[in-house]
């Protein structure tokens, strides 16, 4: 929604940066399984907010969309098969923390100087009325083949993700034959079938 | 100060009130019931959300301790009245409601209120067992571990954590931490032990289930009596009309249907007022008509705690709708608690509400029937 | 850009103040229609203020080692969601501020909304929170889809994600006459995620009031506010893209929006109060298995509609 | 201020988040923490790839293909990593239940 870059929009920029990279530095702190997974939550929305500064509005909402749908369900994940959801336990978790403290600083001194001292080409760029729109032609348009692999790799997703994490097929459930006249389903449905 | 005064009255002319019926008292519940209605005072389900602790009849000892459990969970501002006697009870309302009013001395807040902690410890004596309770995750036990519990047993029951892996069983908050176990979708969730009662919206008060609760699947169910055996045996004798009406009211309360509830329980009441009889059947046919007929209800409820020849939750529903209409059915056998147990086993939650609303347990039926579980 | 935002219009400060009155007037609506019927008495309708009032006064609940970060952020994000949520919500005719992707920005706030909501139920350490939580959770998943779906339905007809272009799009035909699925999805799924009426089990008195079994005083006011206003939000929402929002002859258009969203209201709760909850068990699977395929049906019909120069 | 020392700000920001994921990736024990390690590598791409587009070719949406890219990334890793973490709970089970029948065989 800025077209220019006010004082506001780059103090916003800022602290959202900030509050994005504390949070992330939170997930790894905190005890409690449900504060990692929503300080990481924290995270995503202050990225989403710097997003919304630099105009890309849809992505930024998507983000903060997806984000949140994820880690609400990371949240029972976490609960469910970690130790100390509620970090009423104090304990460490990690193994060899030096090393990828240096790996983690390593990497991040290698990007900063590189983007320090890079002479990046900001030079006055023609801005889209509508980043929305411009995005939207080009998966409609000059990129569709990548939003062909994106549907396929989600599809394929889809279709690995049940087949790994269900454990009762249709032989299961209706019988060798497959001719039970009801599903035998520990929680029944709303549908009767 | 005035101007705040009056407002405060205002805001509190119409307090949550949270029933809790001795035994034997139905007529009196039934009264006050008519009465709250009458005043549009709404009923609590939780003792967060309660004003008014009103306790019909005279409690048997743990069902008084019970409800001082219940009662250090209600906050400010908040009032207990015990009311005895029919002819008490709209007197003992409007002091309720004033004493509520009165602002608190600053300094009392607190007093009487115990900490979560300490009570968790006053409870330890009796149950042993609950310990550990673990849902799901967190530890530490809710307010109060259990057995008070009010209602529902939230409170309480907390607790401990889920940690899976860790069998360390230390303590945290003065909580054991859960263990897991094997479940019915072989994930290894938490164990999480529960007690559901003695004071609950729909739920026969006395009755404590004691259960583990794997996410919201209740395993090894185990139903008691509070005082079981102290009772007495004085049945109110009712209308067996208005009886039905009050046990569909109920099951209606524990399914969310609240204007349903709400139109069985004023039919109940226009039943008893001999002046005019055919609108209290007219009335009494309406919502028996409408609950019978619901398809969403028999979506919803249909198919749980099946039981032998007696049909499921909704079956049994509909007898009482039939007998709520004034139409003669004949009794089904009283049902001993090892057989509401193994009803509950493997249900969730909710249907494991919405099947004991179904069942017309009492403790006087529990007693003639020899095979109850003691306490 | 042609069309001006509130907050462009009015000032920002006056603009958000605004959209906060309008947001808890709707709330007051809501919940006064839903007191009415529940309780058969004309007289209800004060009663959501006399509640407020009484919450204020009352102490708030502490539990036995509660976490209490997360179930404070959690009480405090409901209502602030609902009223984010109404800021693209075209009131008077212009939305607080307007982005090229409106649609989204509300189907976000509701997903905030879930996660905020969770937090209320797992906050307080206890039994019937939690269970709540995780009803609310599973339910809001198998609704994500489908009111997800009935949004881009709205806005593929209209071409445009912007809620003023939808409004716009409808002047000679209000879309629920070709999207009626889209419609009746969209406040069904509105009455998921607000968890009330049919949809309430994460709050039902079958687990003592579940997410807000722990919760008392401003914290429950908090909580009963914010899904009472996304309540409101929602039925203006649909009032704005599926019933044309403020077109209409003789009267002034904000009238004519508010008048059908109290028509959205009046039949959400008349609908919603002849029936008992939903228990989750039962609806999350016509959500997955009915709701999504039909919602993509739905949505198929109006490409295909849109192909054919039916909206132009 | 210029926008390219605004760049330079984000990109650094961007630069701390994937330090920070690296760091969790490379050292937490259990599979839903290195999951959220590299969710926080995935959502510095995020912030870089928004970056690129604004400062750098906006009139292109090459950038914007990135963050759908990253944010599509994100959503596969968490779904299969999720599979992954219920099928390994199943399998431990059957595993334990195996052991007990070896046992008594």
């Amino acid at each position: 929604m800025l077209s220019d870059l006010s004082g506001w929009a780059i103090t916003a920029v800022a602290v959202l940066g900030v509050l994005s990279v504390a949070a992330g530095v939170a997930v790894f702190v905190v005890d409690s399984m449900a504060r990692a997974t929503f300080a990481l939550l924290a995270s995503f929305l202050a990225v989403a907010g710097v997003l919304l500064a630099l105009d890309l509005v849809y992505l930024a909402v998507v983000t903060a969309l997806m984000m949140t749908i994820e880690m609400a369900i990371m949240a029972v994940f976490m609960i469910m098969f970690m130790m100390n959801p509620a970090g009423l336990m104090p304990m460490t978790m990690v193994h060899n923390a030096k090393g990828s403290a240096a790996v983690g600083a390593g990497v991040f001194v290698l990007l900063a100087v590189g983007i320090w001292t890079i002479d990046w080409p900001t030079t006055n760029p023609v801005r889209p009325d509508d980043s929305t729109r411009q995005l939207g032609e080009a998966i409609m348009g000059s990129h569709m083949l990548v939003m062909l692999v994106i549907g396929i790799g989600l599809f394929t997703t889809i279709l690995a993700g049940t087949v790994l994490a269900t454990s009762r097929g249709r032989y299961d459930r209706l019988g060798p034959g497959l001719d039970a006249e009801h599903p035998d389903d520990p929680v029944p449905g709303g549908l009767r079938r | 100060m005035d101007v705040i005064a009056r407002l405060r009255t205002w805001a509190l002319a119409r307090p949550r009130v949270l029933l809790v019926d001795a035994p034997g008292v139905t007529m009196l519940r039934w009264s006050v019931e008519a009465e709250l209605d009458r005043r549009g005072w709404p009923c609590a389900v939780s003792p967060a959300d309660t004003d008014l602790l009103v306790v019909l009849g005279e409690p048997g000892p743990e069902l008084a301790e019970a409800v001082e459990v219940l009662w250090s969970q209600v906050l400010e501002p908040r009032h207990r009245v015990d009311v005895q006697r029919t002819e008490d009870f709209a007197v003992a309302l409007d002091q309720g409601r004033a004493a509520l009013v009165r602002p608190a001395e600053s300094g009392t807040k607190g007093d009487g209120r115990p900490s979560p902690a300490s009570l968790l410890g006053k409870d330890e004596k009796e149950d042993a067992q609950d310990e550990g309770m673990g849902q799901a995750g967190h530890e530490g036990m809710g307010q109060a571990g259990h057995e008070g519990m009010g209602q529902a047993g939230h409170e309480g029951m907390d607790h401990g954590g889920g940690h899976e892996g860790m069998d360390h069983g230390g303590e945290v908050a003065g909580l054991p931490m859960a263990s897991t176990g094997p479940d019915r979708d072989g994930l290894e969730l938490d164990v999480l032990k529960v007690a559901l009662g003695p004071v609950l919206l729909g739920w026969p008060t006395g009755l404590v289930l004691r259960a583990d609760l794997q996410g919201d699947v209740l395993t090894s169910a185990e139903l008691a009596w509070l005082d079981a055996g102290t009772v007495s045996t004085a049945h109110d004798q009712s209308n067996s009309q208005r009886a039905a009406l009050d046990r569909l009211a109920h099951f209606l309360d524990v399914a969310g249907w609240p204007t349903a509830a709400r139109d069985a329980r004023r039919a109940r009441d226009r039943v008893a007022e001999e002046a005019n009889r055919d609108e209290a059947q007219r009335l009494a046919e309406a919502v028996a008509r409408r609950v019978s007929r619901s398809r969403t209800l028999a979506w919803t409820a249909g198919g749980i705690g099946r039981r032998g020849s007696g049909g499921d939750a909704l079956d049994r529903v509909r007898r009482w709708c039939d007998m709520a209409s004034g139409q003669p059915v004949e009794d089904l056998p009283a049902m001993s608690l090892d057989g509401v147990a193994a009803l509950v086993e493997g249900a969730e939650i909710g249907s494991a509400r919405l099947i004991v609303a179904s069942l017309d347990l009492s403790p006087v039926s529990a007693v003639s029937a020899p095979e109850h579980l003691h306490a | 850009m042609p069309e001006q935002t509130l907050a462009e219009a009015w000032g920002l400060v006056p603009a958000v103040l605004g959209i906060v009155a309008v947001g808890l007037v709707l709330g007051v609506v809501v919940t006064a229609v839903d007191r009415v019927v529940v309780f058969g008495a004309p007289g209800a309708a004060v009663e959501p203020i006399r509640s407020s009032a009484r919450l204020l006064v009352e102490q708030r609940r502490t539990t036995l080692a509660p976490d209490r970060l997360l179930w404070r952020t959690g009480c405090v994000a409901v209502p602030t969601l609902a009223l984010l949520s109404l800021a693209v919500v075209p009131v008077a005719g212009r939305t607080l501020w307007s982005t090229s992707a409106d649609l989204v920005w509300f189907n976000a706030m509701e997903a905030l909304l879930w996660a905020a909501v969770w937090l209320v139920g797992w906050g307080p350490n206890a039994v019937h929170a939690l269970t709540g939580g995780y009803r609310f959770l599973a339910q809001g998943l198998a609704y994500e889809l489908p009111l997800m779906f009935a949004l881009i339905t709205a806005g593929l007809g209209a071409g445009s994600l912007r809620t003023t272009d939808v409004v716009a799009a409808q002047e000679s035909l209000w879309f629920v006459v070709t999207m009626p699925v889209a419609f009746v999805v969209f406040v069904a799924s509105a009455a998921a995620f607000a968890f009330w009426g049919p949809f309430a089990a994460p709050a039902a008195a079958d687990i003592a009031g579940g997410i807000t079994s722990e919760l008392s005083g401003v914290d429950r006011l908090l909580v009963e506010a914010g899904r009472a206003v996304f309540l409101g939000a929602s039925a203006a929402m649909a009032a704005a893209l599926f019933l044309g929002g403020d077109s209409g002859p003789w009267l002034p258009g904000p009238l004519w929006h508010l008048l059908k969203t109290l028509a959205v209201v009046a039949a959400l709760v008349w609908v919603g109060r002849r029936m008992p909850v939903l228990r989750p068990d039962r609806t999350v699977e016509v959500g997955w298995m009915v709701l999504v395929p039909l919602t993509l049906l739905q949505a198929l019909v109006v490409a295909v509609l849109v192909l054919n120069g039916f909206y132009a | 201020m210029t926008a390219e020392l605004v760049l330079q700000i984000v990109l650094t920001v961007a630069a701390g988040l994937i330090g920070v994921g690296l760091f969790g990736a490379l050292s937490q024990q259990t599979i839903v923490m290195v999951m959220m390690g590299l969710e926080l590598v995935l959502n510095g791409v995020l912030l870089a790839g928004g970056a690129a587009w604004y400062f750098l070719a906006p009139e292109l949406p090459d950038a914007q293909m990135l963050v759908v890219v990253a944010l599509v990334v994100m959503a596969v890793e968490m779904a299969m990593g999720f599979a992954v973490t219920v099928a390994f709970y199943r399998a431990r089970q059957l595993d334990m239940i195996d052991m007990a029948s070896d046992l008594r065989g």
